[in-house]
């Protein structure tokens, strides 16, 4: 924390106090009400939130700083998965051990494939990328199903060898004996808040990856993954040679992705191919895009953005939607549900689609950006550091 | 032989989908330096042409036949489609029949103005921003293309069948001496081949032989001294991402009959698109064309059941699973531009 | 109508009781099992897939969701609530609770499915889950439940793993399975082909393919006929013509494609692309089987499904009383009828509810102990059993091919057989269901 | 004894024939500027130096290291600075942290893992970093992005990065292509301060006479890829072969 500038040291703060206050932040509606519906607050969506703040913060690191675009990183995300369920079927259902292999087997992984991708630059090197990870998809999927359980994806079952589960040991995953699971739900008026142990879990992760971030971020070798961007004759013209900067970038991303990985099979000890699909390599770039590129906060942003939409936009139905309406005519209340489901419950792609392309049009520098503007009207135009990089503001869309 | 025959026929079918798709794409971006991921999208959209003139040709009159009754137990509704009632029964139900093809005539119009419309309304602010923004906001795009065509058509395949006259098979070993059923293909896949060469061919000669055509690729070689020699370099442009849209809405159309479309076939074709774009060359059309072609004999190649057989037994199964991303990751580390690329293009 | 979950209910009461002035803490009591619904409802969650691929026969399932709570909570003319044996449910609701119910996307994607239940289990209090049009998805979703202490019904699942290796005791399937299509079909395509068969298989690279496609062939091999090659394909592929091409000349005569949804329509279509089904092989006419058939494809495939042969849970063109009730209630509210996916997560819910009925209470103990062994009849298939042992029900298969000149898209599948249920049955430790064991209920909590 | 010895390089692109054997010798200490009309091989030349081609004959030597074939951070690392016809720099860095990276560079030399726990702004390498700003008096523009510099100003920033690493060599590729008459005489006044200051060595390659023969100690001719006149500049002016070249005057 000493070496932290105060600029940064306040957002670690902001982000602290926001990551303890989740289940609170995330459930302004009371139960009852309709807007009750948009409640995010629970065990599952807030350790989601997390977990791909993780990913997207390591994706940063790698894209963010050095524009290297990688298509290929839920193939980490994958690897880390399977290596965590691998050890709750082989030792017991701890965390610990799952977390750490999850990473080191990442951490190993990107270090083969970044090696060889990062022979190339430019879309080079994103479809170098997006063709490894569909391999490994497609391997797991199938092939390797010994190793993968293919479409059902790998899960922990009875007669597994769980070398180290005592006759005590807790079924479940846990922490030392602390269930990820166990959930105390304080009941304040007519709402109900759930603070649940694995989440705390994945925000204490959430807050150390983003604690080393910062610290690359201000580090010679973030310095330099920023020279690698912006120009890379230059750097080796400075006597550097950019290949082991950028293959640290990646392998650094890669293990967050991996310990990702390793958090989300702890939350829920099940491992699918589907984590390491083209498309879910994508939502980690868009993730980041929208929140803001080159941004400490922004990955974490988007990555919550995403992760709402998937989750709240998907269960709003055509009866929720009548229930919200009900005061309305049936004419009119019928017109508009008619309207509004195309967006919402099957519709909620549309929608998603549709945010992406006013936010990229209206806020080339992401979320970040659009705060920074919210906040230099307030404020009067002062800036300190988190500013979208210079190269997604530069242009606005017209 | 006749197995090796048969899988080159297949090859070079795939392989022209393949070059069709990647040859718009490559126009796009050499033309516009636009990553456009919404080119399956348009893709899809072809195919959603000949779906809606089917549908169109479709619409039926309807009629209660009191005789009859529906799983209900209710007179059953008669449809009578309106083209059968004005043509007659011999036209009408050819004119249903070949809704396919007749979906060309329809399908280019329609993809010129679409093509137009995205590239003024939106691709045109976005050729100064960054190539991850391009790729954000045509993604976003593509998913509302597929969306709003899932929400009007439904999520399942649609069958669009060929006219009859084209279904069936031809035997190219009896012609070549071998025995009957050696080596069959499908004639409408032999028209597809057909056409995609017609296609890519039309469109090349259109830019070497035509002043608009060397005028646009001497744009996407050096736009900037085009348009110090006093040339609307851009309304040109523009209209070639018509041009591009409509070659990828004319692969969609033609490719109906092959597999029922749905929504989300664009995507489908999307990644092993810009695989293609990439192996080839960015920027290249030729090495577009070259790479399509190639990787689609490649893919068949890998399913052929003595290829599989032999990687088996070096204890590499499924290799046609993996085989066009292995080939293509030896390619791109053999060559770094692919096939044709040239360089400095979206290498930063 | 606004949604009042128990939960609101319950907390909305409970500080009326203590002053509404002062703020209160209470920490939630005790409950003796997940979710227990303390207050005038139930809630139940249906996840089906309502986007990707298979988002119409998700839709499809939702359908016949909102008909079954309707007719639970005494809507509607009550379906098959009239002609199910078991006369536990009264319309009422379920145990006199009023039946709600949330809905999630699956996207046909473990994971996604998985987040989607447990928001439902966690955020909406939901009591019971069902749906799923995928097996990789049921499988994940029924390990999810068992965790948590909920009962999951499956909704469309035909791997043979789901009730096999992936056993657990808070999931059931009423939908059928590999072997059951492999048992149905085999003899109907023996008395249709003869016994002097050459089968070559298409199979789907993954789980449910090759359990499927080890089904059928043993299945047929046990009709006497011969398997000329099994060929595996990616998941990915769209276009089968490489696979399709050599089936002509490799001696094979029959053609099985142990392909679901997009896959099957596909490959089917190339296949009749290559005039495969004009062609004669060994003096007999070429034929190709499709043994899992949902109407859903069938539209997709169009008219090339004609005269092919497949396997259904149920079809809505059957004659007993249960299915004409379905019919008609499905058909009157929707303007078509039902599709098999459909029709099995209707007698899910209603199963359910029945259970809940029976055991006087919503703990999944209560209702692993009710629905072991039922037997009931009135849902459509004939009398079932729900099977003790692997929570799987027996029950009659039926046979359908492709119909030569459907009037209308709804009419494309025609009943061959209705197979009875004593030729699809096995024993609960046959080889293809070995290993994995259903463990002990879970209420959670 | 140069500190740059270029012998008998030959270079041909298919039937052109680029380079004719060219020699050259750079004294240490010196300004050299090589001219030449367009054409004439000067790039070419210049790509041998760094790297980036590699000539059909001859050698080029730096301080008793070959450069033929070497990569630039290679060459760099054995004390060749270089500033580019358009400066190159890092345009969407401050210009603070411009010059920071080659200071952190030549003080810690290539990657190691160990770089990833250090935290930037250590004071020696700040203040090393602030010193050469003064130095090209720009120390006021500390904190503005790079990219927002005048021309003239990008250059004085890509020469303290050069110099921040204290170069034996520093090639400059028409350092003042491009530039109002101003900015011109700007950077002449700075490359003279560096030389009076430094006593690096400099190869300029220059179509500017004004800056030629301002700066330069030495000036070597090319034309039709061979040194045709190597003098001093006074001796140069006049020259005929060179305002042949020039010209085009037949003989």
């Amino acid at each position: 924390m000493r070496h932290l500038s105060k600029s940064d040291k306040s957002t670690l703060i902001i982000v602290a106090a926001l990551a303890l206050l989740a289940p609170f932040i995330l459930n302004p509606f009371p139960e009852g009400s309709a807007l009750a519906q948009f409640n995010a607050g629970y065990p599952d969506l807030m350790q989601r939130f997390a977990i791909f703040g993780i990913l997207a913060i390591g994706f940063n690191i790698l894209f963010g700083l050095t524009g290297y675009l990688s298509f290929g990183h839920a193939a980490f995300l994958g690897v880390g998965s399977y290596s965590a369920v691998w050890m709750f079927k082989l030792l017991s259902m701890n965390i610990v051990p799952a977390i750490i292999l999850s990473v080191i087997v990442a951490g190993v992984f990107s270090l083969l494939i970044g090696f060889i991708c990062l022979r190339r630059s430019g879309i080079y090197f994103s479809i170098l990328t997006l063709m490894f990870a569909q391999m490994s998809y497609s391997l797991a999927y199938s092939v390797l199903t010994p190793l993968t359980n293919g479409e059902t994806g790998l899960q922990v079952y009875n007669d597994d060898p769980q070398y180290l589960m005592g006759p005590n040991s807790p079924t479940v995953t846990n922490l030392f004996g602390l269930e990820m699971r166990s959930t105390f739900t304080l009941d304040l008026g007519p709402w109900a808040f759930q603070f649940n142990f694995g989440y705390y879990v994945c925000a204490f992760f959430l807050l150390l990856a983003f604690y080393i971030a910062i610290r690359i971020f201000r580090s010679p070798f973030g310095l330099m993954l920023r020279a690698i961007k912006t120009n890379q004759t230059r750097l080796n013209y400075t006597g550097l040679n950019s290949r082991p900067y950028t293959l640290a970038a990646f392998v650094i991303s890669g293990m967050y992705a991996g310990l990702a990985g390793g958090l989300m099979a702890s939350m829920d000890p099940l491992a699918g191919a589907e984590r390491m699909y083209w498309t879910a390599s994508g939502e980690i770039v868009l993730m980041t895009i929208l929140g803001g590129v080159g941004t400490l906060l922004g990955p974490v942003l988007g990555a919550g953005f995403i992760k709402y939409f998937e989750n709240i936009f998907s269960k709003i139905n055509e009866t929720v939607l009548h229930g919200w309406f009900a005061f309305l005519p049936d004419g009119l209340n019928d017109a508009i549900v008619w309207v509004l489901h195309f967006f919402v419950g099957k519709g909620w792609h549309l929608t998603l689609g549709l945010l992406f392309m006013l936010i990229v049009i209206f806020l080339p520098g992401g979320l970040m950006e659009g705060w920074t503007r919210i906040r230099n009207k307030f404020r009067g135009g002062k800036d300190d550091g988190e500013a979208p990089s210079p190269t997604a503001a530069t242009t606005p869309a017209e | 032989m006749d197995a090796i025959l048969l899988q080159i026929l297949n090859g070079l079918d795939k392989g022209s989908a393949y070059a069709l798709i990647a040859l718009g794409l490559t126009l796009i971006f050499g033309t516009l330096g636009v990553v456009n991921f919404a080119h399956g999208a348009l893709f899809m959209l072809g195919s959603f042409c000949a779906v809606a003139l089917s549908k169109i040709f479709n619409i039926s009159k309807i009629t209660i036949d009191p005789d009859k009754v529906d799983f209900l137990g209710n007179p059953l509704k008669v449809k009578t489609p309106y083209v059968i009632e004005w043509f007659g029964e011999s036209t009408g139900a050819a004119i249903i029949d070949w809704s396919v093809p007749l979906a060309i005539l329809f399908a280019i119009p329609v993809m010129l103005l679409v093509g137009y419309v995205m590239e003024r309304g939106l691709i045109k602010h976005f050729y100064k921003r960054p190539h991850a923004d391009q790729i954000l906001v045509t993604f976003g795009l593509a998913i509302v293309i597929q969306e709003i065509i899932k929400a009007a058509f439904g999520a399942n395949p649609i069958p669009t069948p060929a006219p009859d006259v084209f279904r069936g098979s031809y035997d190219f070993g009896v012609l070549l001496g071998m025995e009957a059923n050696a080596v069959i293909y499908p004639f409408w896949r032999l028209i597809y081949f057909a056409f995609s060469t017609v296609i890519i061919a039309s469109v090349f000669a259109f830019l070497q032989f035509t002043t608009f055509g060397m005028v646009v690729r001497a744009g996407m070689a050096d736009r900037e001294t085009v348009g110090l020699l006093g040339i609307n370099i851009d309304k040109r442009f523009t209209f070639m991402f018509g041009i591009a849209a409509a070659v990828a809405g004319l692969a969609g159309v033609m490719y109906t009959p092959i597999n029922s479309p749905n929504y989300h076939m664009g995507m489908d074709f999307l990644v092993l698109s810009f695989v293609v774009v990439v192996v080839g060359g960015m920027g290249s059309l030729p090495g577009a064309v070259l790479a399509g072609f190639l990787l689609g004999v490649l893919e068949s190649f890998a399913s052929m059941n003595e290829v599989k057989g032999f990687f088996e037994a070096l204890y590499l199964p499924s290799i046609d699973q993996i085989i066009i991303y292995l080939v293509a990751i030896i390619i791109l580390l053999a060559r770094p531009r692919g096939l044709m690329g040239r360089a400095g293009v979206m290498e930063e | 109508m606004s949604k009042f979950t128990r939960r609101g209910l319950l907390k909305s009461s409970a500080v009326m009781g203590a002053g509404l002035a002062m703020p209160t803490l209470i920490t939630s009591p005790v409950a003796a099992y997940t979710n227990e619904p303390t207050g005038g409802s139930v809630t139940l969650g249906f996840n089906v897939p309502q986007t990707g691929p298979y988002a119409d026969e998700g839709s499809d399932e939702l359908r016949a969701y909102k008909l079954a709570v309707e007719h639970l909570n005494g809507g509607g003319d009550g379906g098959m609530m009239n002609t199910f044996t078991s006369k536990a449910l009264k319309g009422n609701g379920i145990l006199g609770k009023k039946v709600e119910f949330v809905t999630g996307d699956t996207q046909t994607k473990s994971d996604a499915a998985r987040a989607s239940a447990k928001s439902m289990i966690e955020k909406d209090g939901a009591i019971m889950i069902t749906g799923g049009s995928s097996s990789g998805v049921a499988v994940a979703v029924q390990g999810l439940c068992q965790e948590a202490g909920v009962i999951f019904m499956a909704g469309l699942t035909h791997s043979n793993d789901t009730t096999g290796k992936d056993k657990k005791a808070n999931g059931f399937r009423h939908f059928f399975n590999g072997y059951m299509s492999g048992a149905a079909l085999a003899p109907v395509l023996e008395k249709a082909y003869g016994k002097e068969r050459r089968a070559y298989h298409l199979t789907a690279d993954y789980t449910w393919g090759w359990t499927q496609q080890e089904s059928i062939q043993a299945a047929t091999e046990g009709v006497g006929w011969e398997t000329v090659n099994n060929v595996l394909t990616p998941l990915a592929t769209t276009d089968f013509s490489s696979y399709i091409a050599p089936v002509l000349n490799s001696g094979a005569d029959v053609l099985v494609l142990n392909h679901y949804g997009g896959n099957m329509i596909n490959s089917l279509t190339s296949a009749v692309q290559f005039g495969l089904r004009d062609k004669q092989v060994n003096g007999k006419n070429f034929e190709i089987v499709v043994p899992l058939y949902s109407e859903l494809m069938a539209k997709g495939a169009g008219a090339n499904i004609e005269g092919v042969f497949g396997s259904t849970n149920w079809s809505w063109t059957l004659g007993d009383e249960g299915t004409k009730a379905f019919v008609k209630s499905f058909g009157e509210k929707y303007g078509f009828p039902p599709s098999n996916a459909a029709q099995t997560v209707y007698a899910q819910t209603l199963l359910y509810a029945d259970a809940c009925e029976r055991a006087g209470t919503f703990n999944p103990c209560g209702i692993v102990e009710s629905l072991e062994g039922f037997e009931f009849d009135g849902l459509g298939n004939g009398p079932t059993l729900y099977r003790k042992e692997d929570h799987q029900c027996f029950k009659d298969v039926l046979v359908m091919k492709g119909k030569e000149n459907p009037a209308n898209e709804y009419d494309a599948l025609e009943i061959v057989e209705v197979t009875p249920r004593a030729q699809v049955e096995y024993a609960p430790d046959h080889p293809m269901f070995a290993g994995g064991s259903l463990g002990k209920c879970n209420p959670g909590a | 004894m140069g500190i740059l010895e270029v012998q008998n390089v030959n270079k041909s692109f298919g039937g052109l024939k680029a380079l004719q054997n060219v020699n050259l010798d750079i004294e240490e200490g010196s300004i050299h500027a090589i001219i030449g009309p367009n054409g004439a091989g000067k790039s070419t030349l210049l790509n041998c130096f760094v790297g980036k081609l590699i000539p059909d004959t001859g050698t080029v030597m730096f301080d008793g290291h070959s450069l033929l074939g070497r990569k630039p951070h290679e060459i760099n690392q054995i004390g060749v600075s270089r500033v580019f016809q358009t400066p190159e720099i890092f345009s969407d860095l401050s210009v603070f942290e411009n010059v920071l990276i080659p200071c952190f560079a030549k003080r810690d030399g290539a990657f190691t893992l160990n770089a990833l726990a250090r935290v930037a702004g250590e004071t020696d390498v700040r203040e090393k970093a602030e010193q050469m700003l003064i130095d090209v008096s720009m120390q006021d523009k500390k904190d503005m992005t790079a990219s927002s510099l005048s021309r003239g100003d990008k250059r004085r920033l890509e020469m303290a990065m050069c110099l921040s690493q204290d170069p034996k060599l520093l090639l400059l590729d028409e350092p003042t292509a491009g530039m109002a008459r101003a900015d011109t005489n700007n950077t002449i006044e700075l490359l003279a301060q560096i030389q009076e200051r430094r006593h690096i060595t400099m190869a300029v390659i220059e179509h500017d006479m004004h800056v030629v023969f301002s700066l330069a100690q030495k000036i070597s001719v090319l034309a039709q890829g061979t040194v045709i006149v190597e003098d001093l500049p006074e001796n140069i002016k006049g020259h005929p072969k060179v305002q042949e070249a020039y010209l085009g005057v037949a003989t």
